[in-house]
């Protein structure tokens, strides 16, 4: 299922990426605005890695991820009013309103959750591996973190047993340098995440994340690798997060250049924009077409989330209320 | 089908049932295929379904539960043997985080049972902790507290064929106790107490470790003319409020026996629901006979001055009756 | 003395305070030296007493509280941030089994506290937790609740010159809540609980971040004639039950606020504890306003329908009035 | 103070694994006549490890430990009777009878405790590292976790923690193989402990822990290290045990000619003990004494342990419960 990497095809996969861009800015937005209860992790500059990761996998493969997880839910192919609408608390949201931003799924999809718990993710993933192992689904389950996973110990649980368990299993740790305001470097023995997970047994690679063809490719590899039965691959995708961990952050824990630097040398959407309309592939005129595209799903996606109605109180007890003879 | 088999044999019939019957179900824990776990609960079972269903772990207990979570995601119906419930603390997010708020998140079902020894036995303080009311706290987990083989296997069954994370506590001084058990489809529901004593002049309360020593404080009263009724609760959420407040409204008193430190544990909810419930019944305060606010020491004289006794439990008996009798 | 300071301010002056006078006192934790924590708690100690003190940590839970652990046994007296109190999921262990069980299987004291953010506030399922009724349950451990700037300054002191392990729990809500602090030695004494309303007729009982609630339902009680005595408990282990059981022997009526999810949670031991200790002189049940079994979710109406409201408790003193006044 | 390998100190190393050996032979005897309530963890083959890290450290320095604790505590210059009295569950041991085989300590010796959690121990003497560090009092801390630890997430995180905080901390990992029954190989990916660890920037060494002397200039260098500033050393010491996991226990999990190898070929005491009467050093005589002491002392231990009286139960509450309020 290794995408070809067609024109069509990256014009989607840019398309992807400014949708992505879109609906973070103005979920972001939204935020400051209070629509947003409890504010979002906004992921502008990551759209590389959820898009490029997710055109490598089949329908079936399963996608699980942290507390920034927008991109993951869109480039999986989430409907973006449901995602607003669930960023917005109502009705109408992926879950209803009683999951939140960091508590994304679409079953349908794979999408198997977004997880507030830093490290959490790549455990269900991997438990999900095993599932699919056992049960011989021929799926690949991919589990999104964070650098700051890389300090967790519960992360390395989870590689080692998918490595004695040789199962179907991508782990991502999407490296944007800090965790929160914290510099990787400073908090990270070692300082190689790729050698640490070597350690482990795992295979392991650097990729770049902001060219959406490498980690494409990365991950095609490492999903030939899980369904030819040798087991799981780490990847690192370094990358960098252009705002704020959370709504409105502003640190001073990065430098104004560095974050312009990053912006302006290294842009994912940039990037491919350019290199498709260098090859011809892409017009000026197509790639507003794109932009003026993403602008409407996701002013769509607002209105539809704005105009939805607040969940009603009977729907939150938890299910297993509903059974049993417990008050 | 009622053959008389020990506390852990039942739990190894019900695995052994169900797997059999249902290739998702799987058991996942340390030292399990050799040695069929510390408590001898899935001996054999490795040679007969195989090391991917009988599945060896390292000491990974945040691994185990969150492969348990997954699988149960994805199909499975697994079962993580934790060894002691001490060790869940090793897994406190994946129980308490992940396991238990899944379904109310992502309305997936995680139909996971995790298995672990407990109450209080030898072994020094960081082997014998309670925290059975904890996850009694935790909406989304259930808690099931077996005090005869009969229950093992019917909760176990019922646990394996629920939709929901089980926390499946077993006795480690009951592992050897010998009793009947039901055949293949007899279930105990959750949330279903068992009345093991009638009696009229007062109900106590109790469940796993402590039902034996009630049902002999039961017997020291009857001697002295006092007709206890003993429910055992087979599990603490559910909890089978009825079926403890019915028997209180008729009996107007009630004790509480429970074998973890009293502090605001399991004791004090049931305690605190029967007054809630049957405050005009009442005759007297619902008394709590559990153990003291203590970490659980080495040497065996220290633990008994710890525990809940049988004379503890008749003394509190006549607590609640003799001071408002008059 | 008595400048009016926020919640969080309040804390901040009492480690300030400390750190001055103590060389052994200091802080891990995440992103405290820049941005002083999640919620100012400790902002600007950084450029005060350096990055040895204020001292940042990886996202390593267990590795946070078991260098604090440590540390207490080798002479400091640490204080580690865990953020939001979900987070201790990651650090049971070394909490339950280690900070808390040392002095009783060692001797050796471990003065070190956990501070953390708590309460029911927004963020989804996995960040809204509430379990301080399992600290309370852990023998060997002290759980501080403050509502009040005062009393989060003057608690934090005593933790902080205390030779035991203290779990300090801080409302999110009430982070921004401004009042007077006492002095340098203004201490607030562990398992003292204060009266922040008198009255006749009922005894309230909350802590933290349902104090200010409790006291709104007592105005509206006190607007139809009923007199509530409010009692804020700021410790819930060790538990000021001289404070309750005198106020209820008084006004023969309780009902007992907490916002953890109520079953087997705290608010169960004080209704508990209350009847076994008042019976005689209860003239009608104690009851609960608590937030419903559940676990959290994310919108705000399905919140609000989850947490104990005003009408709610006054709806509980009607209750327990109403019924056995006839 | 590295020590010097003199010939007394060669014959005081031996005589003190002579005395663990002992010790663990009749503590286990002991528990399978029911005097020990939940039985021992016998450390029998491990005694070198013990011995050698122990006589390279400060009377100062801070030891911790795990399940299988006995020989750490003889080798730190516990008494054998005092320790045997512990066992046994009575008033005159080293915790009063009140923490037991797991939870030995002596603050006298800078021995902070053996431990029932699995990877627990490293954690402390990390901890108690740091407080060493910032009180500035030239302290080494000691922390040694069995191989099964190595699976354990928690302890990554201690060993990263000691890492970016540079702390004078030495690891010491006593691979015998198996935890309980699990061999090591089956369930740690990546295989090597010392690769694994210099993942997370610790240098890492694999030592011959069956030979003393190995293991005393290990431990010496690293605690050279340690007191330069250079931060926090771990090792990889390959052991044995003899016996089972815990007392009688027989499993089927290894082979009678694995056991046989290890005890005949490189056992530890022998190793030493025959290359001191080789150089003349010590007499067949002067073993026999040695041998003939331990007896004695282990001995006296029992008769100690089984005269002892019984702790009463005004010992048994928790310390804090003797003030404040509650109840
Ligand atoms: C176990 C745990 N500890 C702390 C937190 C609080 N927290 C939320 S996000 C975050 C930073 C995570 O950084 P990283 O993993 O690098 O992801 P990024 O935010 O950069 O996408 C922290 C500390 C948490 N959610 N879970
Ligand atoms: C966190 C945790 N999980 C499980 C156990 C149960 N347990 C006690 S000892 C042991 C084996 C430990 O093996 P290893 O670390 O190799 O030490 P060894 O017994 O070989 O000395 C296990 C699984 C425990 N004590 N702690
Ligand atoms: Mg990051
Ligand atoms: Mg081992």
């Amino acid at each position: 299922m290794h995408d070809q990497e067609t024109p069509e095809a990256l014009v989607e996969w840019l398309a992807a990426m400014l949708l992505i861009r879109e609906f973070e800015e103005q979920a972001e937005r939204a935020s400051l605005r209070g629509k947003v209860p409890g504010g979002v992790h906004p992921a502008i500059g990551q759209e590389a890695v959820a898009v490029g990761a997710m055109r490598a996998l089949g329908p079936d493969d399963i996608v699980t991820g942290g507390h920034r997880p927008h991109h993951h839910a869109l480039a999986r192919g989430v409907d973006p009013a449901r995602l607003m609408a669930e960023l917005f608390g109502r009705e109408t949201g992926l879950g209803h309103g009683i999951a939140g931003s960091m508590h994304l799924s679409d079953f349908s999809r794979g999408y198997y959750g977004s997880n507030g718990i830093v490290g959490a993710s790549l455990g269900l993933a991997m438990g999900a591996a095993l599932g699919a192992s056992m049960r011989g689904t021929g799926q690949v389950a991919v589990g999104f973190v964070g650098d700051g996973a890389a300090n967790t110990g519960r992360t390395w649980e989870f590689v080692n047993m998918a490595v004695i368990w040789n199962l179907p299993l991508i782990a991502i740790c999407e490296n944007n340098l800090y965790a929160v305001e914290t510099f990787i470097d400073n908090v990270m023995g070692g300082k190689s995440m790729v050698r640490r997970a070597e350690g482990f047994g795992i295979p392991a690679f650097e990729v770049d994340g902001q060219d959406i063809h490498e980690v494409n490719r990365a991950v095609a590899t490492a999903r030939e690798r899980a369904l030819a039965g040798d087991g799981p691959t780490f990847l690192e995708m370094r990358t960098y997060r252009y705002h704020g961990h959370e709504t409105g952050d502003k640190g001073v824990y990065r430098t104004a250049d560095e974050v312009d630097r990053w912006r302006t040398e290294r842009d994912p959407i940039a990037r491919l924009a350019s290199s498709l309309q260098a090859s011809g592939d892409l017009s000026e005129q197509g790639l507003t077409e794109l932009q003026e595209q993403a602008v409407a799903r996701v002013a769509d996606a607002l209105a539809f989330a704005d105009e939805s109605p607040w969940p009603s109180a009977s729907t939150a007890p938890h299910p297993t209320d509903r059974e049993g003879s417990a008050r | 089908m009622s053959d008389e088999v020990t506390y852990s044999a039942a739990f190894r019939e019900a695995v052994r049932d169900e797997m059999a019957k249902d290739d998702t179900v799987f058991v996942i824990g340390t030292d399990l295929y050799h040695r069929g776990g510390h408590f001898a609960q899935v001996l054999g079972l490795g040679e007969e379904f195989g090391r991917d269903r009988i599945r060896d772990a390292p000491i990974s207990e945040a691994a185990m539960v969150a492969a348990g979570v997954g699988a149960a995601m994805n199909g499975m119906r697994p079962i993580v043997d934790l060894n002691f419930i001490d060790f869940a603390f090793g897994a406190m997010d994946e129980i308490v985080n992940q396991a238990a708020k899944i379904r109310f998140m992502l309305g997936r079902p995680v139909p996971l049972v995790i298995r672990a020894s407990s109450g209080i036995a030898l072994g020094g303080a960081q082997h014998n902790n309670s925290p059975e009311s904890w996850f009694a706290n935790v909406p989304g987990l259930r808690v099931a507290v077996p005090a005869t083989p009969y229950d093992v296997k019917g909760l176990m069954k019922t646990a394996l064929r629920g939709e929901d994370p089980t926390i499946f506590l077993m006795h480690k001084k009951l592992s050897a106790l010998r009793g009947p058990v039901g055949g293949l489809d007899d279930l105990v529901p959750f949330g279903s107490a068992v009345i093991r004593r009638p009696g009229d002049d007062c109900t106590l309360v109790c469940s796993g470790g402590t039902v034996a020593k009630t049902l002999e404080a039961a017997e020291s009263l009857a001697a002295s003319g006092v007709s206890a009724e003993v429910i055992d609760l087979r599990t603490l959420y559910p909890l089978d409020t009825e079926a403890i407040t019915t028997s209180v409204r008729r009996t107007g008193r009630a004790v509480v026996v429970d074998e973890a430190p009293g502090f605001s544990s399991i004791a004090a909810e049931i305690a605190a629901t029967i007054q809630e419930q049957c405050f005009e019944y009442l005759d007297g305060p619902v008394l709590r006979a559990t153990s003291t606010h203590s970490s659980i020491p080495y040497s065996p004289p220290l633990i008994d001055a710890i525990l809940p006794t049988v004379t503890g439990i008749v003394e509190r008996v006549r607590q609640t009756s003799e001071a408002f009798s008059a």
